[in-house]
């Protein structure tokens, strides 16, 4: 397929031969490129939107899905992907609320919403190497067991925790500082930004992200170099659990109520981040910081509609085509550099 | 569809337990969920089996077959949402084979069924004029948001007709625009709208979960907005009485389950064919700080109250149950025992 | 930097292979009455053999007669049906890829087992990642891997990713991945298939350097000059079973080749035929050939009849002016007229349909559908690329193509309908040639065709390169073994660095000037016919 | 990963050498087991559910999806998904029924209607070919863009057309043909089998099939065979358009009429079915009549929980325990089957 070629080549990535040291281009500046592009158009209509304390705002309430997106690209690399996610956050959160209706201490019961949802990723591993299917297979399933488990715990009304004047509430709503000409930063964006450096590093600085990525690379080599593929699989999917039920019990705290719906809708808007940030469904390949930036281009268009006042009803045909064009942003910038990288490789031999 | 199975209600002896399907649209939404606690309570009281079916979104075909489908295993009569008009055709072929059918919530006119739901327009149009006297009644001015979790959807088309009838003349009225039906996303919209008009004085929202958030936001910025929005939800009740929304429109959920069971129970067995057409209104709840007005000359409702009902569906039943029992009546108990003489024009459902 | 070593140790669960040293009694592997069946097919029928310790042993047979399977049943990667293994006198039982590595079994596979878009280092130190404090250690795996590195002379951009190596550099990244991780017992089967003389003169000194420390090697090739020149010994293997096993010193080719085919050797390379009268003079003609910055002002005439040999080392071109010919890359500057007088196809797709044909270098990436069976691999141009009044695929006509080219290529498949991952690496190899053979293709490029090939089908095919060569065909033939070069082409084009520095008859060059030539650029000025 | 291996094998499964003839064991053996388990299961029950009539009507009302889900088959086969799908069902339908609101013959409405579909997987595809995107980033936007410009044509209100009494819709409701036993077949239950039936034939039979099946097992070497990969991947994205334009053709015919959400809810039943009917999303492989069983599970599965009358609290959480047990069942018969297979292969030496 044409775009295979077009894998191939972006697959000659960033690093060019320079003797043996290697400079960096990261992958990920075209869809960076797309983004400014994106936030510069939007600012240059409506200043305010680029005021520093909105843009964080921004990354703040796009937080929760975003979580979930980070995690998701190890799923990727590693060549499969869970339908499931949303379901897994709603219910993590409903659980960690349920808690603190009951009374448990609400860290201790957002302790147990990660717990909780790193166990249902533990479901859908065990699930799938027991039953040695896709991921996708597995999930399609407890996509509705989550669900339908979810609403007959909550019995289908908004779990409001009674209290939530406490520490966790106030934390997960609080600005914890403040920098200088940005003003306050919301909590939630730390973590978020935080959350994607940490996981950046275990995908490209440990020996678990490179077995991740050697078993979505060739999955069969991976055997034979003795990597522990089973393992491995399931605790990418623990992975994502936990960023489901961790994102999940933010939520709570942020939100001091969960809605049977919310969550409802993530998958779509997961899978666009991931893959818009540049991890190909193929496996073997990913960037967290990609998923990062392509969770605030979603964030950034959805936003952008409503700067520009767009009216509702053409907004969604708006979304979808403000997505191709970043995309192709994204792809006009690879050639571009693709181009350069031959250029300076070329110099040096 | 295939329904020959199912006993024509002409042949139903009176004695033999009649079973009666209702079928909603989101599955799981707290509105939804107590018109379907009503639903079986009307089964309890009258003696009905109730069976409750439901899809997750908006899904006009899966209802249809899930309509089909009772009736195919045993139904004798059912009640169900209109998420669209693709359910007409299957509907009225049903019907004209004799089936009673009711809509609920949301309708069709297409449908040759009674329609049970919120009177849209007129009242919505008393929570405009709430927002217009909070803002300062006749001299007032400024910006008004109004958002939509589903655009150009017909029934909130019709909301924000009654919004805007009630606002009145003289406001800068901005929207509708799409804040989404997702709880997530519907929080981050309605920042963005905040962030990018600073200067609006109110923001409305026609959905369920718009007041909640808007709260939230508004306890942000100081409470410096005036904000409104749709249906007793905790979170609703909770942005009001924090002093962070101002009013919430109910469609009093209770009677859009209750009645049409009972109106398809009291067909059956009265043998008395239901209406081809025509509207019963369910009644406007109006939820302000100082608690909820109920329609029919029901009691007023204390917050606490409300809450009470989400946690024990037996308060409610007990509350909402005078209006189908004993001597027919215009207002309190009985008040909807004799409904027919309640059925108005379809076309007063959106007026 | 033994602290990052132990670490690794740990962090991989797996205790780093034992070095020669700390392995105490050198461990010899004796192997007993091994049986392996797929299925119908019997590919291992009892094969008993030892090999001693310290000793470079090989092991050869034609295609199909079991020495991958065997080797891959050493390493764990595949469960023997019956029979025992024992190495340095510990017989295995239930030998797991993990368990053979911790043995210090290390193997290089025929069909490689590499990460291809990983970068070379992660492939290097797959699941043996070099840790510090917690992280991985890029500057020390880059230090442990460099002295390898120079010993095989691999030369790679170390971040480079595999998949974009040709197929030569991917042989060499696996051969130093198995040698960071110090064997005791060194397996490889066809390492050096798609090297180049000079890469496989420093990897038999490697081989030498581990013998000495007494490290088991097991050596399979189908090169027979290579193993009379490396090999202590040499086992042969046919229809499953060892019928051979003797010191080198004892054994000369001839009953080697006997051994393995039954029949004593025949010429490898066919004379060449006269031109049939019929055929009208053709000429493919290219004239100032560039790339940007891989290929420069490349020009050369190609005329019916003759086979052109395209000598040069990866990187030199090659492949860049097979590429280009067959519309696969798009060339800066130049002009082709094939034939039928037009130019450079547009496409793999029009140059398929015009009977240009390419046989890739990397049979599994370029070449085949492993998951597919041997018939619709036969039908990939012929179905897939050529046009045809019907839209039909019919099966009776598959099976008669694949039936056809099984015969003719001696291919050893149980059926039409066996999937191709099923065959040994040699059969792949000749279902490569075989589809393009099925369309009677007009101009041949053969880019390393018999790679992998025995000796018997290696004739054969070079015979029907003969043939249809004779019948008028343009054939460019490149391969990285010189013998083949020298032997089979009338005419040598020498590629270097992007540069065409000799257009000759190939009887211009001997086997020594000719490895120089591809090595430095440097040309015998001699232009006068030497007597062959 | 695990499941690798087992797709591996499965690809192998199917065909088992006797000497040289080959008996073909169908793949599908599995998931029918499971079709008929459930049916079983629910006809013991509910006799009423058994009843040929029902049955039949159950595959005619299920068949709108169920033909977009055949033609996925050919996308999944190639290694790609189109999540644009069921918007393009959507759209396509509001422009027939838009057609005919303007006084357009119904069926010159509905064949306007199947081009139109057929016009949108041209555009996935040009798009898919000219940026060198994989098909799931491309549809990604193009699923926005469907749905907000068939949003702002139908004005989000119902397409409603004026005259639905003519042939185009008596017969989109018709019970064609009547079977002895069986009763009256429903012209859309034929059209919808007969389709699977050309589907198939077209997928293993003919060139164009096994194109799309050679790109999907390795597009480098049927690049180097010469096979056109942009001209397959347009023509396998029109197919699809085209089964969604038709799909939504038919839709109005039977339905009188087509709602701004109509099929909005389709992608994942589409994918549901094509997967649990056998087709990896890896690529390579794709089986049709699986994707008909697919079709067929998930309908039964929905329809099952009415005649069981399970309550709308439960029904989410057990169609979703019912998919595991399905593919469960069918991996066990396929586990099963290998073995067999393997024991006769031995047996023929
Ligand atoms: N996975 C498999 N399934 C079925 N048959 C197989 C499989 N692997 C190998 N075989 C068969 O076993 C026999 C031996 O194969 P093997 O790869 O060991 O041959 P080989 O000696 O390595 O040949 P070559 O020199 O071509 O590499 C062949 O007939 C092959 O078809
Ligand atoms: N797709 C590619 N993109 C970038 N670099 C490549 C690619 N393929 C190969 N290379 C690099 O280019 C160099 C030459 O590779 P290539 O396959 O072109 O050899 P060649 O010039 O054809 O010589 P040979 O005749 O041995 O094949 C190799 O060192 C390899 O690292
Ligand atoms: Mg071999
Ligand atoms: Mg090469």
């Amino acid at each position: 397929m044409a775009h295979v070629e077009a894998q191939e080549q972006s697959k000659l990535s960033g690093r060019v031969r320079l003797g043996n040291l290697t400079s960096r281009i990261p992958e990920e500046l075209g869809v960076f490129a797309a983004l400014v592009i994106l936030v510069t158009i939007i600012g240059v209509h409506n200043r305010s939107f680029v005021r520093p304390e909105n843009l964080l705002d921004l990354i703040a309430s796009n937080s929760f899905f975003g979580i979930i997106a980070l995690a998701t690209v190890f799923l990727l690399a590693l060549g499969e992907i869970d339908l499931s996610v949303g379901w897994n956050f709603n219910f993590s959160a409903v659980i960690a609320g349920l808690a603190m209706v009951h009374g448990v201490n609400p860290w201790l019961a957002a302790g147990l919403g990660v717990l909780f949802g790193a166990g249902l990723g533990l479901v859908n591993g065990l699930l799938a190497v027991g039953l040695q299917l896709p991921v996708i297979i597995v999930t399609l399933g407890t996509y509705s067991m989550f669900q339908g488990l979810s609403l007959v715990v909550n019995k289908s009304a908004a779990v409001v925790p009674p209290d939530i004047t406490g520490s966790f509430f106030t934390l997960a709503n609080k600005r914890i500082f403040s920098l200088p000409y940005v003003g306050g930063v919301p909590f939630l964006a730390v973590v978020f930004v935080a959350l994607a450096v940490v996981l950046h590093v275990l995908l490209h600085r440990t020996r678990f992200g490179y077995r991740v990525l050697a078993i979505g690379s060739n999955a069969e080599a991976a055997r034979l170099a003795g990597i522990p593929l089973a393992r491995t699989r399931v605790l990418v999917l623990v992975l994502v659990g936990t960023a489901c039920g961790f994102a999940g019990s933010l939520y709570v705290g942020s939100f001091g109520s969960v809605d049977p719906a919310s969550g409802g809708q993530f998958l779509l808007a997961v899978v666009a981040a991931v893959i818009i940030g540049g991890t190909p469904l193929s496996g073997g390949m990913g960037t967290v910081i990609g998923a990062l930036i392509g969770v605030l281009i979603i964030a950034t268009i959805s936003s952008g509609i409503v700067f520009f006042g767009i009216d509702a009803t053409w907004s969604t045909f708006v979304t979808g085509a403000v997505i191709i064009i970043a995309v192709s942003v994204d792809q006009a910038v690879k050639w571009q550099r693709r181009r350069n990288a031959e250029r300076r490789a070329s110099r040096t031999t | 569809g295939g329904v020959h199975a199912s006993t024509p209600a002409a042949r139903q002896a009176p004695e033999a337990k009649l079973t009666i399907g209702f079928v909603t649209h989101f599955v799981g939404n707290p509105f939804i969920r107590q018109v379907e606690q009503a639903a079986r309570d009307a089964g309890k009281d009258l003696g009905v089996n109730v069976k409750i079916q439901g899809t997750a979104g908006f899904d006009p075909a899966a209802q249809l077959k899930m309509v089909q489908d009772l009736f195919a295993s045993g139904a004798d009569g059912v009640s169900t949402s209109i998420t669209g008009d693709s359910m007409a055709v299957g509907l009225n072929k049903l019907i004209a084979e004799g089936k009673p059918i009711v809509e609920f919530n949301i309708f069709s006119t297409r449908v040759k069924a009674p329609y049970v739901g919120e009177r849209s327009v007129v009242d919505w149009a008393i929570l405009g004029r709430a927002v217009r006297a909070k803002m300062g009644g006749k001299s007032a001015s400024g910006k008004v948001l109004i958002g939509t979790c589903a655009p150009g959807f017909p029934a909130l088309v019709d909301r924000i007709k009654g919004v805007k009838r009630g606002l009145g003349s003289g406001l800068q009225i901005k929207g509708p625009f799409d804040v989404t039906g997702d709880p997530t996303k519907n929080f981050s919209a309605w920042q963005q709208l905040i962030a990018a008009n600073p200067d609006a004085k109110a923001l409305i929202g026609v959905c369920a979960q718009d007041l909640e958030n808007l709260g939230k936001l508004n306890a942000q910025k100081g409470d410096r907005y005036i904000t409104a929005g749709g249906d007793p939800t905790l979170g609703n009740l909770a942005a009001i009485a924090g002093g962070h929304g101002l009013i919430s429109m109910g469609q009093t959920g209770y009677v859009q389950g209750y009645l049409p069971i009972k109106m398809i129970v009291d067909a059956l067995r009265t043998k008395k064919a239901l209406p081809k057409t025509g509207f019963i209104a369910s009644g406007a709840e109006v939820i302000t700080k100082s608690g909820v007005v109920e329609p029919y000359g029901l009691p007023k409702l204390s917050p606490a109250k409300i809450k009470a009902f989400q946690t024990n569906p037996k308060l409610q039943h007990a509350f909402y149950k005078p209006l189908f029992v004993g001597k027919p009546a215009l207002f309190g108990r009985g008040a909807l025992v004799n409904w027919r003489s309640r059925v108005e024009p379809i076309a007063n459902a959106s007026r | 930097m033994p602290a990052a070593r132990t670490e690794a140790g740990r962090e991989g669960g797996s205790s780093g292979p034992p070095s020669a040293s700390s392995a105490g009694p050198g461990p010899a592997i004796s192997i007993r009455g091994l049986v392996k069946r797929y299925g119908g097919v019997v590919a291992l029928d009892g094969v008993d053999f030892q090999a001693a310790r310290g000793t470079v042993h090989a092991v050869v047979g034609e295609n199909g007669a079991g020495k991958s399977t065997l080797m891959k049943i050493l390493a764990g990667a595949v469960r023997p049906d019956e029979g025992s293994i024992a190495v340095g006198g510990e017989v295995l039982e239930e030998q797991t890829p993990q368990s053979a590595r911790e043995r210090g079994i290390g193997i290089v596979y025929q069909e490689l087992s590499l990460f291809p878009n990983r970068s070379v280092l992660a492939n290097l130190f797959a699941n043996r990642e070099l840790v510090r404090n917690g992280l991985l250690s890029r500057r020390a795996m880059v230090e442990r891997a460099r002295p390898t590195l120079a010993e095989v002379g691999l030369d790679v951009d170390l971040d480079r990713e595999v998949g974009f190596l040709p197929i030569g550099e991917q042989q060499l990244v696996e051969l130093c991945r198995v040698l960071l991780s110090e064997p005791s017992v060194l397996i490889l089967d066809e390492p050096n298939s798609a090297l180049s003389e000079d890469e496989t003169g420093r990897l038999f000194a490697v081989l030498r350097r581990l013998a000495s420390a007494g490290i088991t090697i097991l050596y399979v090739s189908h090169r027979l000059e290579e193993v009379f020149a490396i090999a202590d010994r040499i086992t042969v293997l046919r229809n499953g079973r060892e019928v051979l096993t003797a010191d080198r010193a004892e054994l000369t080719i001839r009953e080697v080749v006997h051994a393995m085919i039954g029949q004593s050797e025949h010429e490898l390379f066919p004379d060449r035929l006269p031109v049939s009268a019929d055929a009208p003079p053709r000429v493919l003609s290219v004239r100032g050939l560039s790339i940007r910055r891989r290929l420069h002002d490349v020009s050369f005439e190609a005329h019916a009849g003759e086979i052109v040999g395209l000598a040069g080392i990866a990187g030199s071109g090659v492949s860049d002016v097979l590429g280009v010919l067959f519309g696969a890359v798009r060339p800066d500057a130049g002009d082709v007229s094939f034939p039928d007088g037009r130019g450079v196809p547009r496409s793999t797709t029009s140059a398929a349909r015009r009977r240009i044909s390419l046989v890739p270098a990397d049979r599994r990436r370029q070449g085949l559908m492993l998951t597919r069976d041997v018939a619709r691999n036969i039908a990939h141009v012929s179905a897939g690329a050529l046009r045809s009044r019907s839209p039909w695929l019919a099966r009776g006509e598959l099976a008669a193509a694949a039936n056809r080219q099984i015969r003719d290529l001696q291919i050893k498949a149980p059926s039409p309908w066996t999937q191709v991952h099923q065959l040994s690496g040699g059969n792949q190899q000749k279902i490569v040639i075989g589809k393009w053979l099925e369309i009677a293709p007009d101009v041949i490029l053969l880019d390393d065709p018999a790679r992998g090939v025995d000796v018997g089908a290696k004739s054969e095919i070079f015979r029907l390169v003969r043939e249809v060569t004779a019948e008028g065909r343009i054939v460019l033939f490149h391969s990285t073994e010189l013998p083949e070069l020298l032997g089979l082409c009338d005419r040598l084009l020498v590629f270097y660095r992007g540069r065409l520095v000799s257009d000759t008859d190939a009887t211009a060059f001997d086997s020594r000037s000719l490895l120089h030539a591809i090595n430095t650029g440097e040309v015998p000025h001699t232009t006068e016919r030497r007597a062959s």
